[in-house]
């Protein structure tokens, strides 16, 4: 495809780019991840990195980076216009590039500070200035909104303050080229405001921000330029001037896609959970993580939860599944009849379903191939006598494959090679698989592309349609405004609100979730 | 479709590879230069009584690492199943000499003793999350300190000549012929069945004149071995327990949910408690399993020596680790087999068998063994490496 | 900056009362001989009029020092030590003068040291009387030699006594040793494997087996019996346990060797408390230690076969006749 | 808010407790109920003699934990320290008395022979990616086959009264009290120093009375630990060896670059490399510590028996890892403390003093000892898993 940008490429207008990665090529085991890809970043922009799920973006950036050494790959990088070669992480932060990886890469057992600075701490003479590195770290948490103690252990902390503190490492480079590897898939709307907010700032400075995201009006709002990446191709650079979000999205899936939360109007049944007075205790403190909780969720419903991070949605849901180590009382009903739920099992028996919000830490035996994940929790209905039954087992893993149209090179092939995209829908086939009464899903499309997620979408509907309880936590308000039939509003672990998929809104359940008037 | 075409590929590799991995496959060709390294110094090392000797030193080691495998596999250790071994052999003599029990109540009341102590420590490992390294550990010591109080430190003797043959006897060379026939037919029948099987839920089978070769080749593997055996003195009694434990456990390991849950367990602790496995149970119950297998180690063993002794089973459990690793099995976890244990038991064995023969002296022996343990997943890994590269 | 703890060296630590205490060092109790040194010894020393102290350090070198240590800070009369190690408790001697303790050498000779007393079996000569009464029953043929731990000194120093023995006629060309292997740990299980070996690599031509005790004498048993082997190849022992003289009256093992326990525990307590009262002993003969010439108590081992069990171990009490011949029809017991 | 007031607790919580965890606090509490227990039952065990042993006595196991607990933090094992012990014991006594080396000269060679030894090991686990478990298990083998070959499996004893020294001198009276003033002094300088540095950097500061008296405990400590050795002969050589030793790692583990990527290593091994630690370089030379650390308690352990023997440090890898997993150690990695590994190993050597002080049978001790290292770790858990609900 001919790219007007691209063609200014010569040797006279180089030095513009603070960046260029040319025709880079990278291999793993026969799967061609990129293929002659060519992107260029400018000085002092925000250039989008966008495309499904394996479309190759990460790894893209791991050449980058230098986490794929010189020599592992094809092609050729320039920084300034000068041509480098990357033998290791530490020559890629020399020349000046910091990166916020798509995982997590923090030490749990060490302090927030600790974290910050790793690999870089204040030193003389090899011996760390810890006060010097607390007091610098504190600035930085400052700027990313934190208000934590530096020295709080990184496992204290919840999924999206630890993203938080990945941001605060990154800038703590401050570096001439940032890379940020979907650093919004955990965060809450004012969190992502202060990050933009940063991001700007970084712009005026000149800083060259290279930002991946599936959450299109992020990249429409912050990004100069934006790159689509299809099948570890590089298709086209536009600029954000030139285009609208329906074609950004057409190319990076490479069709149409008409709306982007397929709605439907539902016809309800009995009621299948209900929730009354439930509190959960906080594991460790004697303190109530959820108080007083009534919820209730009928069969083809879809019911969202929203709240800020720290709300106490990830608990609930855990303590209803009966896996949250922490106390719960109150009474809990399903289908007309009370239950107590206190392992896994009783959970699995009763007919309830849980995706978890992390799902390589608690989803997937990321070791494990598809088949073996996707059985996991039905063994015993494909098994007589405690034998396995594999033909049974390939029969109906197969089917999941076919039916949520998950991209793996087959049924023999380990979770943690597939895209996150791909590992989502081999949890959902896991507990589709278990045929639950209610579903529960925490953040079911966090970092997950537009493509998949629409795919997801319809998926809960016709679960629904089936008869199928759905209760869906998400910290995306448009998914929540999207797709719920009714939605919670939790705010430090209370239902302070709830609304009608009609009267719903974005600033309503803002206002509810952040206790504002 | 493409992913369609994709999976169709899969079940032939699987055919050809079985469910032996890689690793497995590396040290089976260790194992075979080993052998024709020895055979060569040595003329009497490819004999069939050595080879016969051979299968019967390794036993004990082996019936450990079958057990251990699983226990590494969740995730856990056991440091404890050398002392089992002496403490269950202790009262297997005990049993058999002071009381003068028969055999039968013998072996059950000795397998009885090692289930239980592998259920304490199960229990301590499972429900009490105490690590197992500890445990063990721990266990290690009590079970040696009880059997020398039991036993009050004295070698006891076993008389009993029904007893004496589960260590020593042979099977009739009949006998071992009409085994080997059974086991061919039940390979033949079983892949057929399968074959059948997989057809009638459509999915595609490798081709018959392949199969069959296959078939063959295992059929006539099968044949040299009872042959081998028979032209001695017939199939080690030993052996054929090491045999049907490796099945029994294989077939655990491979084809049911316990199986399955204990990969998932050690693959993933939380992702498994959160699909609805009882982790404590299927831990608790892996000890167990080491238990009863160490008990089994000890009736071979004190049949073996016709006695029981103070320092019978000191230091197993670092030649049935060493067995699972050299065999594959991640000390991190989550992989691993039972046949690759089987085969790093062989290495071993071999190495001993092959150096003691050719006289070599005690410090070398010791050098050469901790070389090749450690040059073994040295090629292993860096072949693997080279692979993927 | 240094004292080398000399002058610290108080008595102050020492029991008052005139009660007298010995303290008893062992290498170990996990074999059955060492229990019976431990209750003779003991016995003796109480039917003595004194009180006795054991601490046994299950065949660790630094353990056995720590527990001699522990002796010494009780405040014990006299230490007696069964040495796990020849030189390494040198350092045991040492602590003990520097506190003005008195030490007997108890079987195992501490070696470069100023031990005051050596009360033994000498174990070369155990070596030289295994090989000899194997030899006298196959003067010709192959031999084989099972050792014990090759990281016990005792070990070497049982196959420098049968080597004695065997060498010269070796030399001679009437013997030919075509099989000399340590057992890891004295590991019964081991003898086994190298016995098993040695006929498989002999084709069962086999005329002897010199076995350092009597466990690695079981497992060279087993793997002759599994040959058919057993009672028709000789093999020597050590140790004079249970299983062994059944053995012996079974007739597949040749002989043990029987260090009279009670001889040398008895002779040894004696000594202790003859020591502490500040009597005089009288010994025999000396021993070079390497250092200085200890003088010594020395006992002699005794071969124990089929012939001579009834008026060895049998009349010492050491074990009764009725467990001894279990196996053996009744009306074939010997009348005592 | 909420959290936030849960999470504004944090620093003051630890200004109280300092960088000692709860695992060692619950640990120190079991010592002293072991010392009471046994200082009840038997008048000698807490005499400034018995004492003064007793420090002797765990010296080799405590020196041999130090380094064993990083590599155990890095997620790694070493079961070739005992091993080591035993061959670097040799070198050193061949040096010694074959060669007739000053012990200048012997200290200088045997430290060497043991860092060289530590870094082929650390060399394949960490650039050949082999498992440490295998390459250790493999190199205690080894070396303790080397070390019957270089000795011909002799004892050598040593003569030379400078070595000796090392292992069972004191330091005169006076010189203790130098010692401790020094180390009270250094530790009132550095306390203050930290809280000025804290306070210009605007952090608060735990109020003067509370962190005087804390200080003021600390020096009462010392000087009754000094008080108490010179009542007897002095501070034991080895005891300055062992708190020397802790010192400085412990300086290294939490203070340095170096100790703190160890623990990034052993916590999150994908975070450390993404922030450019050499992963590589870190792990070998943490063997060529366990190395270096094992030539020192050889160095100790060959003194204090006046001789080198070929059983020297056999299992004390056990005793080292059960030190440290007493002590707090996470078998996982990630975390531990060295302060944690010398406490645990002190219990372990407190109850063999204190079992055979009482005169108990050896299988009641292996019992005993056994049982108690299973129930220190359990009451352990217990008590953390109590106060969190
Ligand atoms: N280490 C690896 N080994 C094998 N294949 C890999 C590896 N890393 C990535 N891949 C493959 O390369 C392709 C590109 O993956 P990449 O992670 O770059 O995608 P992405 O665009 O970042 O997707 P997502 O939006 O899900 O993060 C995918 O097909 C993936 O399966
Ligand atoms: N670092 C911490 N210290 C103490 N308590 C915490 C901490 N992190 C979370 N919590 C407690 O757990 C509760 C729930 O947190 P959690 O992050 O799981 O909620 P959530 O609504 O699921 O948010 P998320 O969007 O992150 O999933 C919080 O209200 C808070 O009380
Ligand atoms: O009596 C023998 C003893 O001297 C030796 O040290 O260990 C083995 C025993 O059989
Ligand atoms: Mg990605
Ligand atoms: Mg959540």
């Amino acid at each position: 495809m001919p790219d007007p940008y691209f063609q200014h490429d010569t040797t006279g207008v180089k030095r513009m780019y603070a960046l260029e990665m040319i025709n880079i090529t990278k291999e793993f085991l026969g799967v061609k991840a990129l293929d002659r890809v060519s992107f260029k970043v400018k000085k002092g922009e925000i250039h989008a990195l966008c495309g499904e799920n394996g479309a190759g973006k990460s790894t893209l950036m791991k050449v980058l980076s230098g986490l794929y050494p010189t020599g592992t790959y094809d092609g050729e990088i320039r920084i300034d216009g000068k041509p480098v070669s990357f033998r290791n992480i530490v020559d890629a932060e020399q020349a000046g590039i910091a990166i916020i990886h798509q995982e997590l890469a923090l030490v749990k057992e060490m302090t927030v500070g600790e974290n910050i600075f790793l690999g870089r701490e204040p030193r003389k003479f090899g011996v760390i200035q810890w006060d010097q590195l607390y007091y610098e770290a504190e600035t930085w948490l400052k700027k990313v909104g934190l208000t934590i103690s530096p020295q709080t252990k990184i496992h204290s902390l919840g999924i999206g303050q630890q993203q938080l503190v990945e941001i605060a490492k990154a800038l703590a480079k401050q570096a001439n080229i940032l890379i940020l590897d979907e650093p919004t898939a955990a965060l809450t709307e004012s969190e992502v405001e202060i990050l933009m907010g940063i991001l700007e700032q970084l712009r005026a400075q000149g800083v060259a921000c290279i930002y991946i995201s599936h959450k299109m009006p992020e990249v429409f709002r912050l990004a100069d330029s934006i790159t689509v990446l299809r099948d570890g191709k590089s298709i086209v650079t536009l600029s954000r001037a030139e285009t609208n979000e329906d074609e950004v999205v057409a190319l990076m899936v490479g069709r149409e896609l008409t709306e982007r939360y397929p709605y439907v109007k539902k016809t309800l049944g009995h009621v299948v959970l209900e929730v009354k007075n439930y509190s959960v205790w906080h594991k460790e403190k004697p303190m109530k993580i959820n108080d007083s909780i009534h919820i209730t969720v009928r069969a083809g419903e879809i019911v969202g939860i929203a709240g800020l991070m720290g709300a106490g949605r990830t608990e609930l849901a855990m303590s209803l599944f009966g896996a949250y180590e922490g106390k719960a009382e109150g009474q809990v009903w399903l289908e007309g009849k009370q239950v107590h739920i206190r392992s896994v099992q009783d959970a699995i028996r009763s007919g309830i379903a849980l995706v978890t919000e992390d799902r390589k830490r608690l989803g997937l035996i990321l070791g494990m191939d598809v088949k073996t994940n996707t059985t996991l929790a039905s063994l015993k209905n494909i098994s007589r006598l405690q034998v396995i039954n594999q033909n049974e087992e390939l029969k109906w893993s197969q089917k999941y494959v076919d039916e949520l149209k998950t991209k793996t090179a087959s049924l023999e092939t380990a979770v943690g090679t597939l895209s996150g995209g791909n590992q989502q829908k081999v949890v959902l086939a896991k507990w589709l698989m278990a045929k639950p009464k209610l579903l529960i899903l925490d953040e079911p499309t966090r970092g997950i592309d537009v493509g998949a997620k629409y795919e997801i979408y319809h998926l809960m509907n016709k679960l629904a349609k089936e008869g199928v309880a759905i209760m869906m936590i998400s910290s995306e308000l448009p998914e929540i405004l999207g797709m719920s039939d009714r939605i919670y509003v939790m705010r430090e672990g209370r239902i302070v609100k709830q609304l009608s998929h009609d009267e719903a809104t974005q600033e309503n359940i803002m206002m509810a979730a952040t206790g504002g008037e | 479709m493409e992913i369609k075409a994709v999976i169709e590929q899969q079940p032939k590799k699987k055919n050809v590879f079985g469910k032996i991995d890689i690793r497995a496959y590396t040290m089976i060709g260790a194992l075979i230069a080993i052998w024709i390294f020895f055979g060569m110094l040595n003329e009497t090392f490819l004999s069939a009584r050595n080879l016969s000797n051979l299968f019967t030193q390794m036993s004990v080691t082996a019936i450990l690492a079958i057990g251990m495998v699983l226990v590494i596999v969740a995730g856990h250790i056991d440091l404890s199943v050398g002392s089992i071994v002496g403490l269950t052999g202790g009262v297997a003599a005990i049993l058999s000499n002071w009381m003068g029990m028969p055999t039968s109540v013998v072996i059950l009341c000795t397998l009885l003793a090692g289930a239980l102590v592998g259920l304490v420590q199960g229990w301590l490992v499972a429900y009490r999350a105490i690590p197992a390294f500890i445990v063990t550990l721990g266990g290690m010591m009590i079970f040696r300190g009880a059997l020398m109080g039991i036993t009050k430190s004295t070698t006891i003797p076993i008389f009993d000549a029904q007893f004496i043959a589960l260590g020593s006897a042979y099977f009739t060379d009949v006998f071992g012929i009409i085994l080997a026939a059974m086991a061919v037919v039940a390979l033949f029948v079983s892949t057929f069945r399968k074959r059948k099987s997989r057809q009638q839920y459509g999915f595609t089978v490798s081709p018959l004149p392949f199969e069959l070769t296959k078939l063959f080749v295992i059929s006539a593997l099968i044949l040299v071995f009872v042959v081998t055996m028979n032209s001695y003195k017939g199939i080690p009694f030993p052996i054929i327990f090491v045999i049907a434990l490796a099945l029994i456990f294989s077939f655990i390991a491979t084809k049911t949910t316990f199986g399955r849950h204990v990969y998932a367990i050690g693959g993933n602790v939380e992702a498994a408690r959160l699909s609805g496995i009882n982790i404590q149970l299927h831990t608790m119950m892996l000890f167990v399993f080491t238990g009863l297998l160490s008990a089994i180690a000890a009736l071979v063993l004190t049949a073996r020596l016709s006695s029981a002794t103070i320092s019978a089973g000191q230091m197993y459990e670092l030649d049935a680790i060493a067995a699972c690793v050299i065999g594959g099995t991640s000390l991190m976890g989550g992989s691993g087999t039972i046949i690759g244990a089987i085969i790093g038991a062989m290495v071993m064995t071999s190495l001993d068998n092959g150096m003691s023969l050719l006289g070599m002296e005690t410090f070398w022996q010791y050098i050469v063994k901790g070389s090749i343990l450690i040059l073994a997943v040295w090629i292993d890994i860096a072949s693997r490496k080279r692979k993927t590269n | 900056v240094v004292s080398s703890g000399n002058e610290g060296g108080s008595e102050s630590t020492k029991k008052d009362d005139d009660k007298i205490v010995i303290g008893f060092s062992m290498d170990t109790l996990k074999e059955e001989r060492w229990q019976r040194d431990k209750e003779l010894f003991e016995a003796k020393v109480k039917e003595l009029g004194a009180e006795v102290k054991t601490l046994a350090a299950n065949g660790d070198d630094a353990a056995q020092l720590s527990q001699a240590e522990q002796l010494i800070s009780e405040g014990v009369d006299v230490l007696v030590v069964v040495p796990h190690n020849a030189e390494a408790s040198a350092a045991i001697v040492e602590k003990a003068h520097k506190e003005g303790i008195p030490v007997i050498s108890y079987d195992r000779l501490i070696k470069n040291a100023e031990v005051d007393y050596y009360v033994s079996f000498d174990n070369v000569r155990v070596g030289e009387m295994q090989a000899q009464a194997i030899v006298e029953k196959a003067p010709k043929g192959n031999y084989v030699y099972i050792g014990g731990a090759d990281t016990d000194n005792n070990a070497h120093l049982f196959r420098q006594g049968a080597m004695n023995v065997l060498k010269p006629l070796e030399e001679k060309g009437d013997i030919k040793i075509v099989y000399d292997q340590f057992s890891k740990d004295w590991k019964p299980e081991e003898a086994l494997k190298n016995m098993e070996n040695a006929l498989t690599a002999n084709n069962n031509n086999i005329q002897a087996v010199v076995a350092a005790n009597d466990g690695t004498a079981g497992g060279v048993i087993q793997a002759l019996a599994a040959q058919g082997l057993a009672g028709k190849v000789p093999v020597s022992g050590q140790d004079a346990e249970l299983a062994a003289l059944q053995r012996i009256v079974e007739g597949t093992q040749t002989m043990t060797v029987y260090k009279p326990i009670k001889a040398i525990a008895t002779k040894a307590a004696e000594m202790a408390v003859a020591l502490a009262k500040g009597e005089k002993i009288e010994t025999n003969q000396t021993v070079s230690n390497g250092k200085i010439d200890v003088p010594s108590v020395l006992l002699d081992p005794i071969a124990v076969t089929k012939e001579s069990v009834l008026d060895t171990v049998i009349k010492d009490g050491y074990h009764k006749l009725e467990d001894v011949f279990k196996n053996v029809p009744k009306d074939q017991w010997p009348k005592q």
